[in-house]
């Protein structure tokens, strides 16, 4: 799990890079570390292409994550889902709550338009 | 007329994969069992013998047809190598063939019939060979001396065959014998509409929407706010929960959808979850997706182990009488037989020993002990030590490698118990369906319900003990 | 009502044959006597087989030392279940035995393996100096 | 436990009648066709039983003849006979016909194809 600025488009994008699973042994360290994220910008981006497991506390952690960046009128989009994570997002209605982009570019790009 | 079927493990190798613990031969297509479709085709067709063979094992198959009686017509099962080509099966079967016409389905593969047309005119008619083939694998032969063979062929209807080689294709043809061709086949289940299929003892709650065309299996829950269809396939033993929706989606025997769930055009067994379409599989570790994201953990678990003890020690007070009485005697007898025993524990603990007794329902003692269940007694000690919960899972036993619970499912449904779920609503407690009924209970239980549920258990429990 | 009998075999291979038709046999009369005669072949032969396999095993665990000891079978129908004992006072031996790798041609080891299948529950014991594997069978 | 011999096709077919167990699976050592090193269709429609000791004679006949190169094929399983090839999944490790002569036949055909 790693956090870094882009700034290519012009604006601060936080993009947090997710790696291998994201269950109940791990979701809080997600919890922790976001605060300290959303201070630094309120526009941020899972980038999930490495993520290849996700349960429902994983998922109750990016629901957590997506109301506290809301609350503070940013918003926090999702990349590049592995076909098995981004069936646990059709199966549930969290679908409806994120915009969810093929990869991380499309993710990026989407804030500047 | 004889048949021959024939079906090798390479063909269906897929099916292992896809769906583990299923015979091939025996995967409902809309809630019938393959092997029936064959059949019921053989039988369209004439035969009065049919004989299915397979290099892999059949023991399944023939446990499920026995010897055809039920069709009306004698099965029998033979086996074959891998390596063996239709001439050599042939052979292997000479006995069975001679002086017959004989008809050989080779493949798994889909044969596309109508109940209503007559196929013996074309199968008598027709010269020796293909008759039909599938694209991918798979094929209709007819051997042996044709009846008319001078006879002009009668305007018989096509036959397609259509090879099940995939997850792809089997959730194809299954929703198109749902969509399209429900009136082709004698599909179970009644319904006093068309397209609309519901088996025995099933519960639809009053809010649940169903939209045809649907079919239903056998033993099947469908809770509230839940919408099926249209073009769904739920088969037996299967709970939907609460507020989830099944479109164009397959859900195959013994399964649990949670609840706020939405299932479309996927097909669901057990804890696989696959899109036909992609090609992806998921393999839920926990079925109740956002469930957990509102459940406060640590708290409702306090709440649980209070409540549990409490009423535990009120059981221990209520039953010290007869248990003191009895006890003793039974001991004295010999006929208490007590066996320690290590189990999984919930949570951190890992193992746990328990002894369970075991006292024969013989006798007055015997009786009486089997009314207070009273070889629970000395176990509802350990719910007031927080060993165990009142009510839960019948402890797994660590020895018992098929029913451990695996490391992640540990914390979400199994908390070993002196009575289970199942045994309170008088589920059989061994087996996929008792799992389900107690993976049910275990997300929707709270407290107070868990006090009926062991009341339950405990009323029910002597009445399953008593031989009938 | 619960009815045993109980038969009592040289511990001597040529006698296989008595132990298990007289389990074939038992097994038919307990089907009779319940009505169920639906599945009387598969049922019938489980226990020819369960019991020609157990018989053989007790046999050849016999200790080479000593005097062949008889086996004592045994049939118990309670309800609609039917169980069979075969007791012998030889060697111990266990019941949990892997399958053999039928690609490598074994001789032996199926036995206890198919006892397995063909019968419902199987359990072993042993109290003083003495085996017994317990098998029994529902007729549904 | 009878043994019949035969031949048929110039190929060896032996019919076995009985039960065959732990009793009588030694018999079949003693037979001179069934423990050399000829192919051999042995013709089961006589057995009413088979236990694993029996099975156990059959997959030893058939190793020894495989060791030599000669085939062991089987014919006539009643169901009994079948299920605990079913079980022990033996049934890998035969040809298994519906007819003895059949069997011979292919036999044959196959040795003087070679």
């Amino acid at each position: 799990m790693t956090f870094h600025i882009d700034t290519s488009t012009g604006s601060n994008i936080g993009i947090a890079v997710l790696q291998g699973r994201l269950d109940v042994t791990n979701s809080a360290a997600l919890l922790n570390a976001f605060p300290e994220w959303l201070q630094q910008t309120t526009s941020i981006i899972f980038d999930c292409s490495g993520l290849n497991f996700l349960d429902s506390s994983g998922l109750g952690a990016f629901v957590r994550c997506l109301r506290q960046t809301l609350d503070q009128n940013g918003d926090l989009r999702l990349a590049a889902l592995a076909s098995n994570v981004a069936m646990i997002f059709e199966l549930t209605k969290a679908k409806q709550l994120f915009s969810i982009y093929p990869n991380l570019q499309d993710a990026i790009d989407s804030f500047s338009s | 007329m004889k048949t021959l079927i024939v079906i090798k493990e390479q063909n269906h190798a897929w099916v292992r994969n896809a769906f583990p613990g299923i015979h091939p031969l025996l995967l409902t297509l809309c809630n019938k069992p393959y092997i029936e479709y064959l059949i019921d085709f053989a039988i369209l067709s004439r035969s009065e013998e049919i004989r299915i063979m397979s290099d892999g094992s059949l023991g399944e198959v023939e446990a499920y047809c026995m010897n055809g009686s039920r069709w009306g017509v004698e099965l029998t099962y033979s086996n074959i190598r891998t390596t063996d080509d239709i001439t050599t099966i042939l052979q292997k079967n000479s006995r069975f063939c001679r002086d017959n016409r004989t008809m050989v389905i080779n493949g798994f593969v889909f044969v596309d019939y109508d109940k209503e047309s007559q196929y013996d005119s074309i199968i008598n008619t027709m010269p020796d060979g293909v008759i039909a083939s599938a694209e991918n694998e798979g094929c209709l032969i007819l051997r042996g001396q044709e009846k008319n063979p001078d006879a002009a062929p009668a305007p018989s209807p096509p036959i397609n065959l259509e090879s099940i080689d995939s997850i792809e294709s089997y959730y194809r043809i299954s929703l198109d014998i749902l969509k399209n061709k429900s009136s082709q086949f004698v599909l179970p289940g009644y319904g006093n509409e068309p397209e609309c299929f519901i088996g025995r003892n099933v519960v639809i709650s009053k809010s649940a929407e169903i939209e045809k065309p649907v079919s239903i299996g056998n033993n099947v829950q469908i809770l509230s706010g839940t919408h099926i269809g249209p073009d769904a396939i739920v088969g037996s033993n299967v709970i939907i929960d609460k507020n989830s929706t099944v479109t164009e989606s397959i859900v195959l025997d013994n399964t649990y959808i949670g609840e706020e769930l939405d299932i479309t055009g996927k097909t669901a067994f057990q804890n696989m979850l696959s899109d036909p379409g992609t090609q992806a599989v998921l393999s839920m570790e926990d079925p109740h997706l956002l469930r957990s994201t509102q459940n406060n953990g640590t708290l409702s678990a306090l709440l649980r182990q209070i409540t549990h003890a409490i009423t535990a020690l009120t059981i221990i007070i209520l039953l010290m009488l007869p248990f003191l009485l009895i006890a003793p005697l039974l001991m004295v007898q010999g006929k208490w037989k007590k066996r320690l025993t290590d189990y999984h524990g919930a949570g951190d603990k890992k193992v746990i020993s328990i002894a369970t007794g075991t006292i024969p329902n013989q006798g007055v003692t015997g009786k009486l002990a089997s009314i207070f269940s009273l070889n629970r007694y000395p176990l509802l000690f350990r719910v007031i030590k927080g060993d165990l919960s009142l009510i839960g899972n019948l402890p797994a036993a660590v020895s018992d490698n098929s029913s451990a619970p695996d490391q992640d499912n540990m914390t979400h449904y199994y908390r070993p118990a002196v009575f289970s779920y199942a045994e309170a609503e008088n589920w059989p407690v061994i087996g996929s369906d008792a799992a389900i009924v107690e993976r049910y209970y275990m997300v929707h239980s709270n407290p107070l319900k868990d006090i009926g549920m062991t009341m339950k258990a405990l009323i029910n429990l002597p009445h399953k003990n008593t031989p009938k | 009502m619960s009815h045993t009998i109980t038969l009592t075999v040289p511990g001597d291979i040529s006698y296989t044959r008595v132990a298990s038709s007289s389990a074939s046999q038992a097994a038919e009369l307990f089907l009779l006597s319940i009505d169920k005669l639906e599945k009387k072949t598969e049922f019938c032969h489980a226990f020819e087989l369960a019991i020609s396999e157990a018989f053989a095993n007790a046999v050849n665990n016999a200790n080479d030392l000593t005097e062949p000891q008889p086996i004592t079978i045994q049939f118990i129908r309670k309800g609609s279940t039917l169980t069979a004992t075969v007791s012998d006072r030889n060697k111990p031996f266990s019941i949990e035995t892997p399958m053999p790798d039928i690609s490598t041609y074994p001789e032996n080891g199926f036995g206890l393996m198919l006892i397995r299948n063909v019968m419902d529950c199987v359990s072993y014991s042993r109290k003083d100096n003495t085996n017994t594997i317990r098998m029994s069978k529902t007729a549904s | 436990m009878t043994i019949t011999e035969t031949t048929h096709s110039n190929i060896h077919l032996v019919a076995l009648k009985g039960a065959l167990d732990a009793s009588t699976a030694a018999t079949l050592a003693k037979n001179s066709v069934l423990s050399g090193n000829l192919p051999t269709v042995i013709d089961l429609s006589g057995v009413d039983f088979l236990d694993s000791s029996g099975l156990g004679a059959l997959v030893g006949i058939a190793r020894k003849k495989r060791a030599a190169n000669s085939d062991t094929l089987l014919a006539c399983l009643n169901t009994n006979v079948r299920k605990v090839f079913e079980i022990t999944h033996a049934y890998r490790l035969f040809d298994i016909y519906d007819d003895p002569y059949t069997a011979a036949e292919e036999l044959s055909k196959k040795i003087s194809a070679l």
